[in-house]
């Protein structure tokens, strides 16, 4: 009998919270648009399934040993735990939590250690999360396989298109002012660096994002993961109209002269040159775009061809299921289901509207003023999220004139996005993480 | 706890969930072929992923978030 | 001179103890075996050249750092490791060896500071372990790659298998019971964990078993991983004998109906039912289960083949490679050497041969009082070992009636008796781990 | 330090960069086709890689470091 | 305007010191002879880019976090350090940094705690470092990546090669005594462990100096990694000088006999046979012998196919690419320029010369007084340097007799010096490391 | 210990190391040759690896850790 009642206490219909289920069909949600929209399916599906993973009720499988100790609630353990983290001893399983999560280093070690002691262990997302975003290792290893995939080739035969990538990163900005405002208004509770992290979002780039979030605000990170990466996937959708709404049909006609040949040891030199210049000016975006340079070097050098492959397939899938995974481990009910949650997703849309925006009036502007004829609709490619909205760009292209192909004109701009969000993300990290 | 115990609730599991996992199959089999039947196999599924999305999705995830958030809060406090 | 002396005191020679040679005799016994008889030869060569680096006189490859300490034996480090340990200040290294297996964790801490105070490092083998079995990885990431290369659709064509699945695990419980009966006896000395541990040997299915004895029963794993290969390689001696006993030659000659054609919706949404329901009843299947449905539905959703393709090939090598030799971290002759590894293969193979006679003794059942044929020899295809056993039960098919294709049909029962052993071992975590 | 702050001083400090970052690249861009043009698109790189050296370069590799040292040492003693 | 000084503080500009310049110059220099001269690009991209990387200012990507706090140099935090440490309290960063290194293990681990509760972290490259070369994994994953390159064929067919292999070694210990000399005559300042790292340059083999540098002399693996692949780079430079000298013009001609075919069934042995020995005579080159050997056998063995595969592509490429940035974070500043440097670079090429000099002289001798021709250009190709090392042998030879193709012969002589500097590295470790 | 010492014992070790593999490589190879020569270069081994095996090698294994462990507890005891 006492088996019986063992089993029924282990399983999870016995511990289910309402939470956890709303969580469980969030996940299927994003599966449901990863499998069916196309939603960036590589980043989604993980996160989807992780998402689900992190949420089976009595699994644990997102929780620290100090934390599954404290849902496991023996009191013994709890009265150890109260006492190791400077808590009442008789402080419930909740308020510990809470105690946890504010704790010292030297405080969450003894805590953990109680754990351990009472047989209680890491969750296996929990472990993914440690291994591949706490330690900042997996956005990097990504950005470097995306290095290894990107051709400088069309930013490199129009550097001006850098403005563009500059420009559309105001979305950034625009929304940590915008979360600052919400939170002085009452209506969201958001920290400076969570602002910082939140506006990440506008900066289209899904590693970066990760990146920014495991170190300003790791609590974020679950809902700004899935914020980024269902707005890129949403490009086609949010772009066209600000596009439109922001530009003549005249200069949506704009034929751009062809761009020249770019050489080989120019495609060589310019990871070297973005490095030293970020070497000299902004040591905080030298983890990323160091990585991220350092990819492109072995693309374009043509002497290591083998890391470069692996760099772009093996390695980069690989880090892809873990990333995917312990960003999942973030979607815990407790986490998730927050009013900044909303907040986050609202914000992001702001931000991406604001970004396609600047880099489109940006254009317009230097079309005006430059010598060279320059169609407005590339500007809307600043945002990153390569190489779909270069996609868009051609595509409104295409309705304006069927004979104008914008692609690769918008490749520089697109291209000029990812260095922008790295630069931005930087500059975040040096004025607000300090 | 004794190995016999510990067989039969073991053996017991086993087929509960199995059985369950017979049922919940069958019933999901039966209920996909009726109502999401597959249009025709040449349609693969990759093809929609690289089809861009032409429905306002972001407002039902934000919408089914929404509701979720809104119901966790009210079963807390 | 005292070079000379050095250097002889260095070599294996001056340090081998007989125990070492004999593992080393079995290592490549193991090798033999994997090479020449083809006996699982993925993971045998590692195991095997593992077993063999383990016993290494001098070299203490499998040892930790505290372990390494304590054999070097110099007086100074014992003594302070003795204090330590709270072990008396005369112990000798073999008492203190006992002593730090059955330390506490702070006790252990402390033990392993002296010892890297001391110079003494982990052994490769050692890290080896530490990272990818007792972390539990890479038994779990295996079984995402397995995931990834199961197909489920004769399963879903004809759902009943899964009985079949069920019916083979009975021999992991009967086992159970046979190792807690020899210990009454006195025979043999298992715990309820490690007899639990052991019995999952007659699930057929290797990353399993390593699971659940890196966590019930991580001193026996070194055997239980043996013959849970070794038999897995012996199912086409092992189970024909037993189905022919079992099966009269008109049940051998049962023609089944053709399998239905599955739909590819009903292949993605079959792995999230299958984690739902582990969410609902079986948290502690979720770390294997979930890996492995997340795998199936990266394999089947269509949308993320180039992470579907990197499980299925460079990562699932990878792991197994570190696997192997992590499993030959636990064949040092101290660990192996025992009558105890005696009895683990003898119940391991008692263990294979009542799950197959289980399954073949439920499909018989399920012939005679179900509506469509059923041929009893896809029964023994239940006890998992993918896909030797749907062959072997063609095969025996084919003797019978040279003209009936049993192979797809036992391809249900054989995937069924994955997830039956996957859910066999959540319940044993459950109920003897808790 | 407020949002508006961090706004300003943000979006100055990525165009400051991105502006840097035009003028290195357009300036080397044009040094590199004036003082080393490709002799020939048909010479791929790793034609080099397959070549052994042929110039004695270990001479100029620890000439830099031993000037590299010397001239280190001696700001910092 | 506080904005504006955190902003210009946190650019490197404000941050650079001139030892960091000179190292970007040294990166920039290292890329140049990787990717224009073919200097053995695959590890030299990655450590001269590593090594910018590392001289960030202001970013230190290389440091660990207690030393990214001591070069924060907050005036509270460093007082804090100073106690744990057991320094002055007045102490500035520069003592601190040095007592740090000298630190025993439990004065580090303070440090620690308090740079992290102050915020501080480990830099992206030192946890590259940690996890890739401290742990010794990355240098064995790589040697079992060549050991399943390696064709044991042509010494199989004729062992007497392994002769020269050995001899080759010379170079190695020649080596060392001219370290210890130089110190004892005060021009440079290296301890018997320093120097015997420092020899292992001799050996031609990257991960073999990898690995003994980072057990022997962790401070001096910038300099010794960057040696020893730039030698072996120059391998068609520094050899064949010496070949012509030490050979006469009919020695040059010799032609050999033709290698005999040596079975599948031999080569598969040869490498138990070698690990046995190893296990016999010297535990010391277990791992790295160990992983050569398992590589090897994987390869030979043909029923691993799939391992094999992925230990020579997905899993080498992985190591290299991390094993290079791992190198590359100790090339800072302080720790590479100093005067020792340049002497490790003198070192190296003198060990190379003594080495490729060993191994033509022991090959006359043998060609002397055996039975059987043997052309003394092969000697020079047991230093390793695989396959360069055979194919000057090769290409020296044909200048002599256009019709004598040495390449098959010089490859038995080639493993073998693989073969030979990882039982020099067994014997350094055993000797100096105990 | 000093770098004569070390230079000495050090290339002595590894000459002493290379000429036993020399031997024990040419004992193997005679050895092999002579007593389990291949049968035809055209049977690869891994159909070995396809085929399933035939004899009731189990047994071999069971009784190979038998006689070990028996032997290894009497020297214990
Ligand atoms: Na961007
Ligand atoms: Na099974
Ligand atoms: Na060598």
């Amino acid at each position: 009998m006492d088996n019986l009642l063992l089993l029924w206490q282990s399983t999870g219909l016995a511990q289910f919270e309402p939470g956890q289920a709303v969580m469980i069909l969030i996940g299927i949600t994003l599966l449901f648009l990863a499998i069916r929209k196309g939603f960036e399916p590589l980043l989604l599906v993980p996160i989807g399934f992780g998402g689900i993973m992190a949420n089976i009720p009595g699994a644990g499988l997102a929780y620290s040993a100090a934390e599954n100790a404290l849902h496991g609630a023996d009191p013994s353990v709890l009265a150890e735990m109260a006492v190791a983290l400077g808590s009442s001893v008789l402080a419930d399983a909740r308020v510990l939590l809470d105690a946890l999560a504010t704790a010292d280093l030297s405080q969450q070690l003894a805590a953990t250690r109680i754990a351990e002691q009472a047989g209680y262990g890491n969750g296996m997302l929990h472990n993914f999360y440690v291994v591949a975003i706490a330690s900042g290792v997996a956005p990097l290893v990504i950005f470097m396989g995306v290095g290894a995939m990107t051709d400088f080739g069309p930013l490199l035969a129009n550097p001006r298109t850098l403005f563009l990538g500059a420009a559309a990163q105001f979305g950034i900005f625009a929304t940590v002012l915008g979360a600052v405002g919400l939170t002085s208004l009452g209506l969201m509770d958001f920290s400076l660096a969570d602002a910082a992290a939140i506006g990440i979002i506008g900066g289209a780039d899904g590693p970066t994002a990760i990146y920014v979030a495991s170190i300003l605000a790791p609590d974020l990170l679950g809902p700004i993961a899935v914020a980024a990466y269902s707005y890129m996937a949403l490009v086609p959708l949010i772009q066209p109209p600000i596009m439109r709404a922001l530009t003549t049909q005249a200069e949506r006609e704009i034929v751009m002269t062809q761009l020249r040949v770019v050489s080989r040891r120019e495609k060589i030199v310019f990871p070297l040159v973005l490095l030293i210049l970020v070497a000299l000016l902004l040591p905080a975006a030298a983890p990323l775009l160091g990585m991220f340079c350092f990819g492109n070097l072995m693309k374009e050098c043509g002497v290591v061809g083998r890391l470069s492959d692996t760099a772009q397939n093996a390695l980069i899938n690989i880090t892809t299921i873990f990333l995917g995974l312990s960003v999942g481990s973030k979607l815990v009910a407790d986490k998730f289901l927050e009013i900044n949650t909303l907040g986050i997703m609202v914000l992001g849309v702001v931000a991406f509207a604001i970004g396609t925006a600047s880099g489109v009036l940006i254009a317009k502007l230097m079309n005006r003023f430059g010598s060279t004829p320059l169609n407005p609709l590339i500007g809307s490619a600043g945002v990153s999220a390569v190489p779909m909205a270069a996609r868009v760009s051609n595509k409104i292209g295409l309705e304006a004139n069927p004979h104008n192909y914008l692609l690769m004109h918008a490749m520089g701009p697109n291209v000029a996005g990812v260095v922008g969000s790295a630069v931005a993300a930087g500059v975040m990290i040096s004025l607000v993480g300090g | 706890m004794r190995g016999v115990e510990l067989m039969i609730f073991g053996v017991g599991a086993v087929f509960v969930f199995l059985s369950l996992l017979v049922l919940v199959t069958s019933l999901t089999s039966r209920f996909m072929s009726r109502f999401f039947p597959e249009m025709a196999a040449s349609r693969p599924v990759t093809a929609a992923a690289l089809r861009p999305p032409v429905d306002p999705v972001p407002d039902e995830l934000v919408a089914v978030i929404a509701a979720a958030i809104h119901q966790h809060r009210k079963q807390r406090h």
